[in-house]
């Protein structure tokens, strides 16, 4: 586990797609809104994981099999009947996998959303409130990004009963905050100097308003894309925890599968089948996830957007690349673009168009 | 000390103007007065300093007094750094001042928060520098607006009154038809009609003080007029007092009643606008108004202030300069200038123009050659 | 430079043409460098070569406990009848491998040790006098020890007296250069492995002609199961999964895996506490229905953990010996048909798929076994399936191991697998199950048996009985006791039995021990290793 | 007067396609061989863009789409700078035209030491310069600009605003070029060091003889520092004549509000005019005159047709040029 | 030098929390040790044992857990880390000795590479937008997103095996003993291609973006087109100017990374067999190792804010700007 490494702390709110003045059209701005659907990494990200989170709900319903199901067919390779194969109890790969989804989506948006509320409350509380407050908070938050993460979930689970979905959710997204709230906080203590801000309190708005209705919403894609991380985070967590066995709440999630296929061998079985598939779902979820996190660290910067087709054509019929330092040159023929000719007019007679001036 | 500690004892006497009564509106209620105001900035403490006694701190602005009256215009300028917002948000009552008095009508007030800021606030508004920043970018227009009158309840009862409202503060501002300003946002606005968004919202809360904080440096040459004339116009028909903080001296002649230069937090002159910029009298104000772009002056013209002392930085403002502030970088600086904090002088060519250098006190410059310090 | 490297001889050696060394696999993780024959955690006792260094008095064989062991170091043991005492007669002809001559005083002094370290007397064996007269040892002890013979005399490694009464701490002492009596010495500690080698001069027995051993200790099962298909170990105790896929398909010919059933089990603990489980027919219905040839199949890879077949629940093979003459080919049968009708006859309703008891609540049993045991966890499964056909609502339910071993103690559990002590005679087997003396209320810890809370005043005094037997009928008739109570109340459902196999390869080493010619287990962590090593020889000579 | 570099119907446009934004379209403008040029304009009217496109130093999207750079080096045959090869570029920039740009704290590289900075020119451009010559002439460049060559191996951040304005000029000016840009050079200082600086810059073109090309919205500030003025309105030249004519004298209706906006500070209170209503959006410029929509003299021809910058036919038209209806030109000029 | 103090009693306020953390929470688990050595071996360890085990692991004293705490405190200014249960009686301070070079050169290699392929590749692609390097980045997402056991099991399989070049799991050749010469090394470097390939394959798409995201923020400033205007070489431009700039924030994530060496490589060493830290520690989990799990979660938390420490110096000497006052 690499920390994570979006590029959340180098973004520049304010500074972002909304803060760029030129090049917005006035009128056509309302879409602006609607921008972040345009990006294609977002679209993309979206879909498929738009799909995920249809398969978790509906996927316990509209598996093949019971996927605790045992049958004759053991270790059989993908069929038609099985499409994943089966494991060496004949239990149906493909419905495990299906069944699998709603607890890792679930498991993976509660804590990614406990973990944003928790950093959100503790990182905005400390930015904005600054002195003490800030000193108290900020040292739990080190303390707890200190405190190795993986390890410290295996001793909170084995210390529970059994450990339902719902309990690993809140354990991962209570020892999971601490990174978000940090970056939050160094957004925040950014932001809070900012004149929109000083303004709000100059009106006379209250603290808590200020909070909620003036910095948080400027926070939003550090809070999105921070969500989206740890969403990402809960999801390997919780697959990790069920690899090595230590959650296995009833059900099945993708670490379950993997685990006993490990545990049997599956891969020296020859049943790749069995092993492969789950790692998969995990790669596409893991990678939609972070198709949205670009998506979002680009509506942010919007320097990071890339500028369509990069590839031109001159008037010579060559291709020039768009690069920092040496502008394309299209054509340099001393033709000028637009055929203006000097019409003799008579000044004397003219009526001077008679119009309104605005202030 | 100098005299000026005592200054409420004397105050509104000739001797001290302040905002100083222009011509013929010398008697206009005073609606805002700052007496005295300072603020020092702590740096913070390492830990050499910790045991010692010496407290460091950035004397952003010390002493100043400011008096403004209902129905004018202060300007006040100075150089970046000269302590000219903070004065602004000391008087917003943003920062909690070091030392020194604001009344609000004859009254000292001391507001940090809650319902009694929100009144302080109803009273005296703020515009901030900068139209780009001082809206917030995912709030519509509606939004702020609306936010502003409910604070300072001037929404009124219904959603029509409220819609009411909306429409008369921004046809105040000229931003008219109101319905195609309403539901933009921000970044949907010319910097001109942001600011004029500003302007609007601080009129939401009907105030009777106006503190404009460098509210045209951040616009276009061609929008600023209209931001100035517009402010002009409301002082005139809603007769607020409007304190203009500029460093641009020019159109401080052009906008304001009264003009107060500002040094190294420090104010060295003031006087009515055109006194001030036509016979500056302290060396500060002269080499500001020197340095102003002339386009009458020929470009080679050597400049005698231009070899001035100090490579011509401001000062630092943890160990300001003893004595007048100026006196590093003045070219008429006399001994007595490195010693003793000059007070306010009445230079005599109109009433109320005064500034704070011994260049004006007869019995120094008798003693000592200006220009000539040790 | 190149001379002075400690791997040089190494690199010499790889271009021999044969093969003389023998690669053994653990999947027991890291190990730290401790040679400690009597801590259960040092690595000598993870990998099993404590007992190529250190050896025990006499040999048993736990694949046919009932037959005599075999001298080692001992070149005779006689126990009183009353097994309270035994003389032990000390070989005269071994040495430890710095030279001195092992004596009785070795073999003394190692008692003792064990007698004034509870922490090392990790059998818990009552030693009472020890005493030396000349090359013979009487041991007393303060109970009868007929259950522990062989825990005493061939599971104790006799260590040298001059050694260890220099070491102020035995128990924490990690006896950085072990000496020993038996074939090998330490050649190497490293994180990688240890390696043995033979012993050149002063070894009373046959010198093995493996001339290396090479232990390397795997981080799991899955690596271990690696190492083995891909010749990197060539013996090794662990569970494989489908082995004939994963390991002997790898190389059939030489590829082998030989799994005998010991006297420990495993088996399905009720909590006979809790209603409707106290009623003993339930559980003989619950008993009869257990498929056992499928757990063996799917869950033990149809070799692990041998099906038990007797209704006693001894294993086949070792515990053949000691069957009652009334349960002698009496078989568990997978009878769904019967047990419907004893529930019937006892007043459970089977409507539809729902089994009621008499009072009229409906059947639910909660399984529970932590997760990580994947072959638990499978026949949970299973039982959970079978106790469907009878319309017993099971869930399985898998707490992590820490919680489960607390509620199995506590005996907050409905029914969990779990195993049962194992030793010479099935006394440890059933002690574990029904041993009154063990009971503790419910919400007490019961540490060393009798999870189920089971309550038979019978069977407690059968096993006090054959605990204390003087002659050998009596411990039949104790012993016939004991299984009749366990057959008609099933307390536990047995199964499948522990076992003492391997996993190995004959391409280099042959004269392993197999079914044809059984002479001892085959786990290279125990103490006959050095009985097998002494066989095995060069597969091309 | 000799010209040292003829820009010739450039064109500028930011992205591609539809939704390109054209900022600057069809400047005609000559520098003459030491002359301050200035640039005036409003915010977003393309002066910037015009400056850079000079010597191709866009970022993207920006996109040169027609026009040539022609520049008169002091000995040798003209050549059309976006015609140069990217090496031959190179080679062109700082040794022909440099440039200061508006913030100067932006402009230097803030973990380089100045030194570092100032000589790294010269390695990429002379290579074949000793190491010691190379510190001396940085040492040299420093005294120039007034800043004591002690402080060479200061970072940034560790000098004024002013003092970092002066450096930035100091690099411009190392590799003695014949042309400096300055865009906005002192809009970020306060007047005094603005005048300082400009002075200094003045002195120093004497000296050496360089052009300028000076940019700045602040048009008190180009009357009195340039010896010519152009004015461009939405990406095009409006005007273009000597200081003292435009500010007596301004034809274009656009100059004069530019001119009306600025409070005077010396002299007699003259009544603001300003400029009415809000710069075009160059995405979508209104047809004809692009000011016609704010012009208060705009008839019937401004709507429909562009004007195109001419001689006027004024006394002094010899000398000017301008692109308005109201003032009939003769024919096109550089 | 106030700004280090601050920090350093900062760091210690954070150690002596986490420290206190890792005693307390692991000892809230039910179960003891010897129970889990019990279970751990299922059937192999005969109930008879559980006395003598707790004699030996010195657990029959009843101690509150507060006395624990302060004894605790006082071994660790002792420089005793205490005896491990699991490996008992090795001192936890040895076994730490022993599995931390492994971890640190496996692990620390890897990050180290890993990081300077994906910063340089992270310059490319920012650099040299609308390349083939725009490529890049989709594909190590996409393995980045793969948990890396799953892709080390799945290497494991495919590439090693009977005459394979690699070995399937170990940190050397078992038959080797660990020295510098020339036996031994390679035989090392072998052992960890696999396991470094694994992490390399996962992680390096972290640095890649982030220093791309950089570069083309960077690429943009004012001071990057001053130095094309200066005439600069493209390649002194993008070194020198763009990618020493952005480089600044990411060293900070890179050290802060290193910090995260010794906990975050679990997997990667179970999985190989690696006899590195992060493996034992999962065995100190599994066992109740209170002495070990504390003993590595100081070595962790030590090494996370040692490299947090390395951040802040990184940046004072990279970054001349944090470097005003002495
Ligand atoms: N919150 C603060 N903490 C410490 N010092 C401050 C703070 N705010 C302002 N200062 C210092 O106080 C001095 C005056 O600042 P102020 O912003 O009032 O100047 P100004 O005249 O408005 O300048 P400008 O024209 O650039 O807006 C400056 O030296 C500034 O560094
Ligand atoms: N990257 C860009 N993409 C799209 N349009 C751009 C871009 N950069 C500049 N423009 C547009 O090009 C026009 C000219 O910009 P330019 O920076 O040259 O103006 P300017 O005259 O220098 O203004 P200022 O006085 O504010 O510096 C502006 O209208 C701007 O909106
Ligand atoms: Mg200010
Ligand atoms: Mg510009």
């Amino acid at each position: 586990m690499t920390i994570p490494t979006s590029s959340t702390a180098q973004v520049i709110p304010g500074k972002g797609a909304m803060a760029a003045p030129e090049g917005v059209k006035p009128g056509k701005a309302k879409r602006q809104r609607f921008l972040f659907l345009k990006n294609k990494k977002a679209a993309f990200g979206l879909l498929i994981l738009g799909l995920y989170v249809l398969f978790a709900i509906i996927g316990p319903w509209i598996t093949p099999y019971d996927p605790d199901a045992r049958s004759n067919d053991l270790i059989q390779p993908p069929s038609a009947d099985h499409w994943f194969g089966t494991t060496h109890l004949g239990q149906d790969v493909f419905s495990q996998v299906l069944d699998g989804t709603r607890p890792v989506v679930f498991v993976g948006i509660l804590a990614g959303a406990i973990a944003t509320v928790l950093s959100v409350i503790i990182g905005i509380t400390a930015g904005y409130l600054g002195g003490k407050t800030d000193d108290t908070l900020s040292a739990l938050s080190n303390v707890f990004l200190v405190i190795p993460a993986i390890p410290l979930m295996i001793i909170i689970t084995s210390i529970l009963d059994s450990a339902s979905n719902l309990l690993i959710a809140l354990i991962i997204g209570l020892t999971s905050w601490s990174w978000n709230a940090r970056v939050l906080r160094a957004q925040t203590l950014s932001l809070r100097r900012r004149d929109y801000i000083e303004a709000a309190r100059a009106t006379g708005e209250k603290t808590w308003r200020i909070v909620g209705f003036e910095l948080l919403p400027n926070l939003t894609a550090v809070i999105a894309s921070g969500f989206i991380g740890t969403v990402i985070f809960a999801v390997l967590s919780l697959i990790t925890l069920a690899f090595i066995g230590i959650v296995s709440a009833a059900g099945w999630n993708w670490g379950t599968i993997l685990f006993w296929a490990q545990g049997q061998q599956a891969l020296a079985q020859g049943a790749w089948w069995w092993f492969v598939p789950a790692g998969l779902a995990i790669a596409f979820l893991g990678t939609a996830l972070s198709l949205i996190n670009f998506a979002i660290d680009e509506f942010v910067s919007p320097r990071l957007r890339s500028a369509g087709k990069t590839k031109l054509k001159t008037a010579s019929g060559g291709t020039v690349r768009m690069r920092i330092g040496f502008t394309p040159v299209l054509s340099n023929s001393a033709e000028p673009h637009t055929r203006a000719r000097p019409i003799p007019i008579n000044t004397d007679g003219a009526t001077p168009v008679a119009r309104e001036v605005a202030k | 000390m100098t005299q000026d500690a005592k200054a409420p004892s004397n105050r509104p006497g000739p001797s001290v103007p302040s905002g100083g009564p222009g011509i013929g509106n010398g008697t206009a209620e005073v609606v805002l007065e700052a007496i005295g105001l300072t603020k020092h900035f702590p740096v913070r403490r390492g830990l050499r300093q910790l045991f010692s006694k010496e407290r460091t701190a950035v004397h952003a602005v010390d002493d100043v007094h400011i008096t403004l009256r209902r129905g004018r215009v202060v300007a006040l300028v100075g150089e970046s750094g000269s302590g000219k917002s903070t004065v602004a948000r000391l008087l917003a009552q943003l920062y909690p001042r070091t030392a020194g008095d604001i009344q609000l009508h004859g009254k000292t007030i001391t507001v940090k928060g809650g319902s009694a800021f929100r009144a302080y606030a109803a009273r005296v508004q703020m515009i901030f520098q900068d139209p780009f920043a001082s809206l917030n970018p995912v709030h519509t227009i509606r939004y702020h607006l609306t936010r502003a009158l409910k604070i300072h309840h001037n929404a009124g009862k219904t959603d029509e009154d409220l819609e009411n409202a909306l429409r008369e503060l921004l046809t105040r501002v000229s931003l008219t038809p109101p319905e195609r300003y309403l539901d933009k946002f921000p970044h949907e606005l010319s910097g001109g009609q942001r600011q004029r968004v500003a302007i609007a919202r601080a009129l939401g809360a009907d105030p009777e003080a106006l503190l404009a904080d460098e509210p045209v440096s951040m616009l276009d040459v061609s929008i600023r007029l209209g931001v100035l004339n517009l402010l002009r116009d409301l002082k005139e028909r809603l007769n607020l007092a409007i304190l203009y903080i500029t460093h641009d001296i020019a159109s401080a002649r052009y906008f304001a009643d009264d003009t107060l230069v500002m040094y190294a937090g420090r104010m060295v002159e003031g006087g009515d606008s055109e006194t001030v910029t036509q016979t500056p009298a302290h060396p500060y104000t002269r080499l500001l108004i020197d340095s102003a772009p002339d386009p009458d002056r020929l470009a080679a013209d050597a400049d005698p202030l231009e070899e001035d002392r100090g490579n011509g930085e401001p000062p630092s403002l943890i160990r300001p300069p003893s004595g007048c502030r100026f006196h590093p970088r003045c070219p008429m600086a006399m001994p007595r200038c490195e010693t003793d904090l000059p007070i306010r002088l009445e230079i005599g060519d109109k009433p109320g123009h005064w500034a704070a250098c011994w260049l004006y006190d007869e019995a120094t410059v008798a003693a000592q050659q200006p220009g000539v310090a040790a | 430079a190149c001379g002075d490297s400690p791997n040089a001889d190494n690199a010499n050696n790889a271009n021999k043409s044969s093969v003389d060394f023998l690669k053994i696999g653990m999947p027991n993780g890291t190990q730290t460098e401790n040679h400690n024959p009597f801590a259960g955690t040092s690595s000598a006792n993870a990998l099993g070569y404590k007992w190529m260094i250190y050896e025990p008095l006499t040999q048993w064989n736990p694949v046919r406990p009932a037959e005599p062991a075999i001298p080692w170091l001992a070149s005779a043991v006689k126990w009183a009848d009353d097994y309270k005492s035994a003389e032990v007669t000390v070989r005269d002809n071994a040495t430890w491998s710095d030279g001195q001559k092992l004596t009785a005083e070795d073999v003394a002094y190692t008692f003792n040790l064990l007698k004034s370290n509870e922490a090392l007397n990790q059998n818990a064996i009552p030693f009472d006098q020890i005493t030396v007269a000349g090359n013979v040892v009487k041991v007393t002890f303060k109970t009868p020890q007929f259950v522990n013979q062989n825990k005493i005399m061939a599971s104790t490694p006799i260590v040298p007296k001059h050694i260890w009464e220099k070491i102020s701490d035995p128990a924490t002492d990690v006896n950085k250069t072990p000496v020993g009596s038996g074939p090998y010495t330490l050649k190497s500690f490293t994180q990688a492995g240890v390696t043995l080698s033979v012993r050149t001069e002063g070894y009373w027995g046959t010198v093995p002609q493996v001339k290396e051993l090479r232990y390397v200790s795997y981080a799991d099962n899955n690596a271990q199961g690696t190492a083995l298909a891909n010749g990197d170990a060539e013996w090794s105790f662990v569970f494989l999964p489908n082995p004939k896929a994963t390991f002997i398909d790898k190389d059939p010919e030489h590829h082998k895996v030989w799994a005998p059933g010991v006297l420990g089990i495993h088996g399905l603990y009720i909590n006979t506490t809790i209603k409707p489980f106290d009623d003993v027919k339930l559980r003989q219905a619950m008993n009869m229905v257990i498929n056992r040839t499928d757990i063996f199949t799917q869950a033990e890879a149809s070799y692990f953990h041998p099906e038990i077949k007797s209704v006693t629940g001894l294993p086949p093979g070792a515990g053949d010996a000691f069957i009652a003459p009334e349960y002698k080919g009496k078989e568990f049968s997978n009878d769904v048909a019967g047990a419907k009708a004893l529930l019937q006859s006892a007043g459970y309703k089977l409507n539809g798929k729902v089994l009621s008891d008499p009072s009229g609540k409906p059947v639910k049993i909660k399984l529970s076994d932590p997760a990580p045991w994947s072959d638990y966890q499978t026949s949970l499964e299973i039982i959970k399936s079978n106790f469907a056909e009878i319309g017993i609502a099971a869930t399985v339910e898998k707490p992590n191991q820490d919680v489960w071993d607390k509620n199995v103690q506590t005996g907050a559990f409905e029914a969990s697998m779990r195993w049962t002590n194992g030793g010479a005679t099935p006394y440890d087997i059933y002690q574990t199950v029904m041993d009154g003396d063990l009971l503790k209320p419910i919400g007490t810890a019961a540490q060393q048996g009798n999870f189920g809370r089971f309550k038979s005043a019978e069977a407690t005094a059968a096993l006090t009985a054959y605990k204390n037997a003087t002659s050998d009928e009596a411990r039949t008739t104790a012993m016939n006791q004991i299984q009749k109570v366990f057959v008609e109340q099933a307390p536990m459902f047995p199964v499948g039995a522990d076992n003492v196999g391997a996993a190995y390869s004959d391409k280099n080493w042959t004269g392993w021990p197999t079914d044809a010619d059984p002479y001892s287990g085959a786990q290279p962590t125990q103490p006959y290793v050095s009985l097998i090593i002494g066989k095995l020889k060069p597969a091309n000579s | 007067m000799e010209p040292v570099l003829e820009i010739r119907n450039l064109n500028v446009e930011y992205g591609l396609g539809e939704r390109a934004v054209r900022a600057v379209r069809d400047v005609n403008l000559t520098l003459h061989r030491g002359e301050v040029l200035g640039l005036a304009g409003e915010s977003g009217s393309g002066k910037s863009t015009l400056a850079y496109g000079l010597t191709r130093l866009l970022a993207p999207p920006g996109v040169i789409t027609g026009g040539e750079v022609i520049y008169h080096p002091e000995k040798g045959d003209a050549y059309d700078v976006l015609g140069l090869s990217d090496k031959a570029l190179r080679a062109f920039r700082w040794a022909e035209t440099a440039i200061v740009f508006q913030g100067a704290m932006n402009s230097l590289n803030p973990v380089h030491k100045i030194s570092t900075q100032l000589t790294d020119v010269l390695r990429a451009h002379e290579p074949r310069m000793s190491e010691h010559s190379r510190s001396a002439r940085a040492r040299e460049m420093l005294k120039l600009v007034g800043i004591s060559p002690d402080r060479m191996d200061a970072y940034p951040h560790q000098l004024s605003g002013g003092m970092r304005q002066r450096v930035m000029i100091g690099m411009a000016l190392i590799l003695q070029p014949q042309v400096v840009i300055m865009d906005e050079p002192t809009t970020a200082l306060d007047v005094v060091m603005q005048r300082q600086i400009l002075g200094q810059l003045i002195d120093l073109r004497e000296r050496l003889g360089f052009s300028v090309i000076f940019i700045t919205h602040d048009l008190s500030l180009l009357v009195e520092f340039s010896n010519r003025i152009a004015i461009m309105y939405g990406g095009r030249i409006v005007e273009q004549a000597p200081a003292a004519t435009i500010y007596r004298d301004a034809l274009h209706p656009y100059s004069k509000g530019l001119l009306g906006s600025f409070p005077a500070l010396r002299g007699p209170r003259r009544e603001l005019t300003g400029i009415p209503g809000s710069p075009p959006d160059l995405a979508a410029m209104p047809s004809g005159c692009s000011f016609h929509p704010r012009c208060p003299q705009a008839f019937e021809p401004c709507a429909p047709h562009i004007p195109v910058l001419g001689r006027p036919d004024t006394p002094d038209g010899a000398a000017r040029s301008v692109a308005c209806w109201l003032h009939p030109t003769e024919q096109p000029v550089g | 030098m106030r700004y280090f103090l601050q920090r350093i009693a900062f760091y210690l306020f954070t150690l002596w929390a986490a420290i206190t953390l890792n005693f307390f929470i692991p000892r809230l688990v039910p179960g003891d040790p010897v129970q889990s050595l019990i279970a751990k071996f299922r059937g192999q360890l005969s109930t008879e044992a559980i006395n003598s085990l707790y004699v030996l692991f010195g657990l029959d004293e009843n101690k509150g857990l507060w006395a624990q705490y302060i004894d605790y405190w006082k071994q660790l200014f002792q420089g005793d880390l205490g005896l491990s249960f699991t490996f008992f009686p090795s001192p936890v301070s040895q076994i730490i000795a022993d599995a931390l070079p492994w971890t640190v050169l496996l692990v620390g290699i890897t990050t180290v590479i890993s990081f300077l392929i994906g910063t340089s590749l992270g310059v490319l692609a920012g650099w040299r937008r609308g390349s083939w390097t725009d490529g890049l980045l989709p594909v190590t997402t996409f393995f980045s997103s793969v948990p890396y056991f799953w892709l080390g099991i799945i290497a494991i399989y495919l590439l090693t095996g009977p005459g394979s070049f690699f070995p399937s799991s170990g940190g050397f050749d078992s038959s080797l003993i660990p020295a510098w010469d020339q036996y031994f090394i390679p035989s090392a470097l072998q052992h960890s291609l696999l396991p470094a390939l694994t992490i390399l394959i996962s992680s390096v798409s972290g640095w890649i973006l982030s220093m791309r995201n950089m570069m083309v923020t960077v690429a943009s400033e004012d001071y990057i087109t001053v130095a094309h205007a200066k005439g600069l070489s493209e390649r002194r431009v993008a070194v020198s100017y763009a990618a020493r700039n952005a480089l600044l924030p990411n060293i900070s994530g890179f050290a802060l990374s290193l910090g995260f060496i010794v906990g975050g490589t679990l997997l990667v060493e179970i999985v190989f067999s690696y006899p590195g830290l992060g493996f034992i520690l999962l065995q100190a989990l599994g066992a109740k190792d209170y002495p070990l799990m504390q003993g590595i979660f100081l070595v962790i938390t030590i090494s996370v804010l040692v490299a947090n420490l390395l951040a802040d110096l990184a940046y004072l000497l990279l970054d001349p700007r944090t470097r005003k006052e002495g």
